[in-house]
């Protein structure tokens, strides 16, 4: 017998020193442990990137002065002192320092200054864009999750029904077209051919004239420029959340407890909820975490498309103009709120199965 | 507890008919094979207060039976001809007949099931309390405290720590507690008929041991009706007055305790008593049946047995013998049950306290 | 005759720090050439822990496996191999131990030709025909192409055995391995393995939880009972079956459900102090038996661990308290 | 001979099972005509490079099955030879990225302790960073000028979730009975890996390997579109990446130009991920026999 099939666990714990007891449930706190490794996770992609954008061959900073020497005919030295300061690094400081110096930097929110936009901070920028990826992904995201589940468990239900092969030719459709050609799809075909949508009046985050507020029309203004960014996100993610959580449905349905609960004599709707739906979403929350990465870091291909002015359209627009405070700033930016928003899909699954120890 | 506190509605007053009576009970599963006939030409009455064990191996159809009389089968599964009649309190009604939301109530209420896989059978994400009272509320029953007080006294009667049970979730308990609570559940509606299937199959010794004791509770003290479906004899010995043995779907032989343990009729019931050994018997030469269970899509012609069967004839491979009666409420399909009696008188099961009493002397003498 | 087989002090941990489970705790026994051994035991006593030990299969944390009187610890690497061979385990779940994707014959040829056993593929062939007879698998021939899908679990375990004997091991661990098989074939699974012992003069270590099935395969053999990793009582099959001295072989014993009404009534009960089994995890002091034992004697059973001692009636027995009365499983 | 028919034999079976679901045979067929005609297709239709004024956005005819571009030179040509870059990038990325997850899964999996911890610590890391802009903002700094090398660039970024997949496949692999009794015959670790466990995950494998070809198309055709991929020769994403730059997608005739390379990629990716239905069937060793 392996270790896996010793007997259930008996409450009480060890007696050590209070306080020692006390740290000890303090770092294996699941909570703790994990929001550790997140930033651990920062930590390691904020030195890749500084390292990259020191020590690769041909970087960012050797280019910029490169390109300034060039266009504008500043002499080396001034165009290096020019390079530091948008990148807020000394270059004449040893290695290390520089790297600490980044660090702190980093921790201040000090992200460097714009190359095209000279006198903007990075991290404004980002104060400025980031809040309308969010709200449009996020939007997104939760209803392509919620729908997916809702239809999935649909699916199983009627398994080999007319429905269930109807959105399971969907279902793979959609998925397996790449999110911005269907993208350039939704603009060919709602709004050049069949001229359903007003495209040009869609582009950008708001209408002129409106400001944010907490008042309906400008919630309608932001929805209506969000809505082909989150119609792309839903369509495309839709697909893999209706067939996951058809086969774990099916999976779910063949468990003994739903036998069990039927032999109990439980309402159908009962068992379909808590029992079946419950159980059947459950690993779809760890795929969460997957697609969490995936819809942030498609989310900037869309934005392209639509003109949707959010981080990812910043970031596009830094890669073309090789705009590196920028494109350095917004990257560490993607990748932290892909690793926080792991963390609450974590957080999220923790609560949602007992089964889980916390705490 | 006392017989009052559980308030078990026996029904005395049936004018003698059976709370549960199956009669010429068929399943079969299409299948893309062909079509499984897991259960054939079942007939069968179970008496009130008794308790019946369904024992055969896997494939012998028990399993499907029993899920049978709660219409618990896949789909795929079809339960006919035949009908199984339900009775209780004066009402009669055919559960093959019941529609959908009758059948919902019908479940648990007037018979519960309890599985084999009790380490499953709960729902892992809502705790105890929860799954008690869904299962109460699904039944009508409104006032939670009531609910919660009963599950109370059930989980004392499975003896049963209530406080620690009833707000943990399923995987807090153990395999042996969880099979407790599933049955302390299982009585919260007061049913009249109780299947258990497999109830201590995958529970250490000294659990199944506490879970038999339980199961004898209910059956001496509470007089409850029971079906028990085990492909373990020794459950069929601890707990069932009536035995049947069933083989490839059917019932091959039906008769109380005793009849089928020490005067087994069919070849089949033989064999399988003669290759089940005993602990605390003596030393027993133990035989196993030739052969493999049969292919349930292609089934062999005549009995089903003769394949296997030491005593089959020309006949056997031709026709299929029906249960006759062999001895007073014992009966036994095939064609040479005497040959199974002779065959018994010359070389008799070598069980029970005899071959006890020669352990133990051997014993006595090792001691002195 | 010196020992085949000898394991002395054997303890296996599984995990780190909090979360540390002793498996087995200081297991010492010996089996003799040719004798048959019962390890017996609940889900969680280190039986199969113990049998994968002795195996080769798992590494102890500490202690000893002696095979042929050699420390296998101190074993070159070619003597290693062959003590490997030597000693072959068969599984409990017939479904689990044989790879899907390949037919009897490549699995049973495998090791004949990676052992040379055999000159060549034909010759392989030949082989592997004869020892699906030797494990009455006949025909051979409509067999060895089979898929173990196309096989039941009795035909798949006796695969299982072949396998096992391509090596021509001196010693078998069978870790249940009649537990799955249907009840009408399981004798004549165990009398093939009897069989096997006389004819290739093969030692057996049979690990099972059912008492039934122990006594009657080692009925001339011996039974060791397990209970949390440590042995609590061995001795003869015939004494340990009728005379059991500890309390725990006791409780188990009465405890075995009977496949005969009349012995199914007549069983003493044994109400045991507590119905769980306490967790690997946070185990009782002294005799770990004690909180559920009735005979439990406060302030001796809860402080020392109660050593294995000879019996007069022959075996060990760990309880210094009961270990001379007799109790009667029948009244 | 006897390895020709039984070549014969297994390709026969493996075609006959993989009928057995239809929609994913159908997916196959396409697949395969795909490849077919993007790697031979070329020796036998010329590309259309001629501008031909009077010709410009024709909608499709039996002269031009797909229609005409701004230049009215035939899009159908354009379809048959833009496949073969976009599959070959595919192909490469798909096996690198499947060779490093089998072997460093399996072998995190196998090695366990210190190992494991950091394979799957870096695996982690890896799969946290959002790929696509990852690869974007690395393409600004290196020049991916040619095919291999953007393969292999994209490859070497795809590995982290199949890797993870990869080991907890092997992981319960390896606890099974028949590969420890494989240990007790002593078989040998090459036979426990490559007869033992490879045949049991080779589905898992396949069937990754096609999505992983799916995952290359999406992120190659993307950093096309973006601009980062300085690939002189015509694919289905420049020719998508040149009508959005040019603005062709706000013109109502420009729609077959648009829509041609878009349903070239997209019934592509379709057929791929359908035909990963049948491939489960056929290295079913159940079904193998049955057939």
């Amino acid at each position: 017998m392996s270790t896996s099939t010793l007997a259930p666990q008996s409450p009480g714990g060890v007696r050590t020193g209070a306080s020692a007891a006390r740290v000890r449930r303090i770092v294996d706190n699941f909570y703790v442990r994990r929001v550790a490794k997140a930033l651990f996770t920062v930590w390691v992609v904020s030195t890749i990137i500084f390292f990259l954008i020191r020590l690769l061959p041909g970087n960012p900073i050797e280019q910029y002065i490169a390109r300034l020497i060039e266009t504008q005919g500043m002499d080396y030295e001034n165009a290096r002192m020019q390079a530091a300061a948008l990148f807020a690094i000394d270059l004449d400081a040893p290695l290390w320092k520089q790297y600490l110096d980044y660090l702190l930097n980093l921790l201040r929110g000090n992200l460097g200054v714009s190359i095209t936009s000279p006198g903007t901070t990075v991290t404004s920028i980002i104060a400025r864009f980031l809040p309308w990826t969010i709200f449009s992904v996020g939007i997104g995201l939760i209803l392509s999750f919620t729908i997916g589940i809702l239809l999935g468990l649909m699916m199983a239900y009627r398994r080999d029904g007319l429905l269930d092969h109807a959105l399971t030719v969907f279902a793979s459709v959609v998925s397996s077209v790449p999110n911005y050609l269907l993208g350039i799809l939704l603009v060919v075909w709602l709004g050049v051919q069949w001229k359903v949508l007003p495209i040009a009046q869609m582009r950008g985050t708001l209408s002129p004239g409106v400001t944010p507020s907490f008042t309906f029309a400008f919630l309608y203004d932001a929805l209506f420029h969000a809505f082909l960014p989150i119609v792309t996100y839903v369509l495309t993610t839709v697909g893999n959340w209706m067939l996951s959580m058809k086969g774990s449905t099916i999976g779910t349905l063949g468990e003994d407890f739903v036998t069990v609960a039927r032999a109990r004599g439980l309402k159908d709707w009962r068992i379909t909820t808590a029992y079946v739906g419950r159980n059947a979403a459950l690993p779809l929350f760890t795929q969460l975490t997957i697609a969490i990465g995936f819809v942030v870091g498609g989310s900037f291909l869309i934005e392209t498309i639509f003109q949707y002015q959010g981080i990812g359209f910043v970031l596009s627009g830094a890669i073309a103009a090789r705009d590196y405070p920028v494109m350095q700033g917004v990257f560490l930016i993607i990748t932290m709120s892909v690793i926080f928003a792991n963390l609450l899909a974590d957080f999220l699954y923790g609560w949602l199965d007992p089964r889980i120890k916390i705490g | 507890m006392t017989k009052g506190k559980l308030d078990w509605q026996m029904d005395e007053q049936q004018n003698g008919k059976a709370p549960l009576s199956l009669q010429n009970v068929h399943v079969s599963y299409a299948t893309r094979r062909g079509k499984v006939q897991a259960v054939r030409n079942v007939t069968l009455d179970l008496h009130a207060g008794e308790s019946l064990a369904l024992i055969g191996e896997s494939g012998s159809g028990k399993t499907t039976l029993g899920l049978a009389i709660v219409r618990l089968l896949p789909e795929t599964a079809q339960i006919e001809p035949g009908a199984i009649f339900y009775r209780r309190n004066g009402r009669e009604v055919d559960i093959l007949k019941l529609d959908r939301n009758e059948m919902r109530e019908f479940r648990w209420r007037d018979c519960a099931m309890v599985f084999q896989a009790a380490l499953n059978a709960f729902n892992p994400v809502l705790k105890i309390w929860a799954q008690a009272w869904d299962t109460a509320k699904a039944h009508g029953w409104h006032d939670k405290e009531a609910v919660r007080q009963r599950l109370v006294e059930l989980l004392e009667f499975v003896q049963l720590d209530p406080r620690r049970v009833i707000d943990a979730y399923p995987h807090e308990l153990s395999g042996g507690m969880r099979q407790r609570v599933l049955l302390a559940l299982s009585l919260l509606l007061n049913p009249q008929v109780l299947i258990l299937d497999e109830p201590t199959t995958a529970l250490d010794i000294i659990t199944q041991r506490t879970i038999i004791k339980l199961l004898r509770k209910l059956k001496e003290e509470q007089g409850f009706t029971m079906i028990f479906i085990s492909h373990d004899l020794a459950i069929a010995a601890e707990l069932a007055d009536r035995v049947a043995t069933m083989y490839a779907g059917r019932i091959v032989e039906l008769g109380a305790s005793e009849d089928i343990f020490y005067r087994p009729r069919h070849p089949y019931t033989l064999g399988l008593i003669r290759a089940v050994p005993t602990v605390t018997g003596g030393f027993e030469q133990l035989f196993s049946i030739p052969g493999s269970p049969p292919d349930l899509i292609d089934l062999p012609t005549g009995c089903k047995f003769h394949p296997r069967c030491t005593f089959a004839t020309d006949r056997c491979k031709v026709e299929e013998p029906e249960l006759e009666e062999v001895g007073p409420g014992h009966t036994a399909a095939c064609w040479h049950w005497q040959k199974v009696e002779e065959e018994l008188r010359r070389n008799p099961l070598h069980r029970g306290v005899l071959s006890v009493l020669e352990a133990v002397s051997f014993n006595e003498e090792a001691v002195s | 005759m010196a020992p085949i087989l000898e394991v002395r002090n054997l303890t296996k941990k599984f995990g780190k720090g909090k979360e540390t489970v002793t498996a087995v705790d200081s297991v010492s026994f010996a089996i003799e050439p040719g004798e048959t051994v019962c390890l017996v035991g609940e889900s969680g006593c280190g039986k199969s822990t113990t049998g994968r030990m002795v195996a080769g299969l798992l590494e102890p944390t500490s202690g000893e496996v002696l095979f042929e009187g050699k420390n296998i610890k101190e074993l070159d690497s070619a003597g290693f191999r062959r003590y490997r061979q030597s000693v072959q385990i068969i599984h409990q779940d017939p479904y689990a131990s044989l790879n899907p994707t390949q037919t009897v014959r490549q699995i049973l040829t495998a090791p004949l030709l990676r052992h040379n056993k055999v000159k060549n593929r034909a010759g392989a062939e030949a082989r592997a025909l004869e020892l699906l007879e030797v494990v009455d698998l006949t025909p051979a021939r409509d067999m060895i192409d089979k898929y173990p899908h196309q096989l039941s679990g009795g035909q798949r375990q006796r695969v299982a055995v072949a396998r096992a004997l391509t090596v021509e091991p001196k010693f078998i661990v069978a870790d249940e391995a009649v537990s799955m098989v249907d009840v009408s074939i399981r004798v004549s699974i165990l009398t093939m393995l009897s069989r096997l012992k006389e004819q290739f003069h093969v030692t057996f270590l049979f690990i099972t939880h059912d008492l039934a099935l122990a006594k009657y395969f080692a009925w001339e053999g011996r039974i060791t009972v397990m209970y949390l990793g440590r042995i609590v009582e061995d001795g003869p099959t015939q004494r340990l079956i009728t005379d059991p001295r500890h309390p725990y072989t006791q409780a188990l014993l009465s405890a075995v459900p009977e496949a005969d009404p009349e012995l199914a009534h007549r069983k003493r009960q044994i109400e045991l102090r507590e119905a769980e089994i306490p967790s690997l995890l946070n185990l009782p002091s002294g005799c770990t038996f004690h909180p559920r034992c009735p005979y439990f004697v406060p302030g001796q059973c809860d402080r020392q661990v109660p050593a294995l001692e000879p019996l007069d009636v022959g075996g060990r027995v760990a309880c210094p308290v009961r270990k001379h009365e007799h109790v009667p499983l029948l009244v | 001979m006897g390895v020709i028919r039984g070549l014969f034999h297994w390709v026969g079976t493996t075609l006959k099972l993989m009928t057995y679901n239809k929609v994913g045979f159908v997916g196959f067929l396409v697949t395969a005509a795909i490849l077919i005609i993007s790697l031979i297709g070329p020796f036998f239709i010329p590309l259309d490079t001629k501008t031909k004024l009077d010709k410009i956005y024709q909608p499709p005819s039996a002269e031009h099955w797909f229609g005409t571009d701004h230049q009215g030179r035939d899009i159908f040509s354009q379809i048959v030879h833009g496949g073969k870059d976009v599959i070959y990038v595919a192909a490469v990325a798909a096996f690198l990225s499947t060779f490093i997850a089998v072997t460093f899964g399996t072998l995190s999996a196998f090695a366990g302790g210190a190992v494991d911890s950091v394979i799957m610590g870096f695996t982690d890391i890896i799969l946290t960073i959002p790929q696509f802009p990852l690869l974007a903002v690395l393409a600004a700094f290196i020049k991916l000028d040619n095919l291999t090398l953007l393969g292999a660039f994209l490859g070497l970024l795809s590995w982290p979730a199949l890797l993870r997949a990869v080991r907890s496949q092997a992981l319960s692999l390896k606890e099974r009975d028949f590969v420890e009794a494989a240990r007790a015959l002593d078989l040998g670790a090459g036979h426990i890996i490559f007869r033992e466990l490879v045949p049991n995950m080779m589905t898992y494998i396949v069937i990754s390997f096609t999505l992983a070809m799916t995952a290359a198309v999406y992120t190659q055709v993307g950093l096309v579109l973006l601009g980062l991929v300085p690939v002189s020769s015509s694919n289905w994403g420049v020719m998508i990446s040149l009508a959005w730059t040019q603005g062709a997608i706000f013109f109502r005739d420009a729609m077959w130009r648009i829509m041609m390379p878009i349903l070239a990629i997209a019934v592509f990716q379709l057929s791929v991920i359908t035909m990963t239905r049948s491939l489960e069937l056929a290295f079913n060793p159940r079904l193998r026999t049955m057939a």
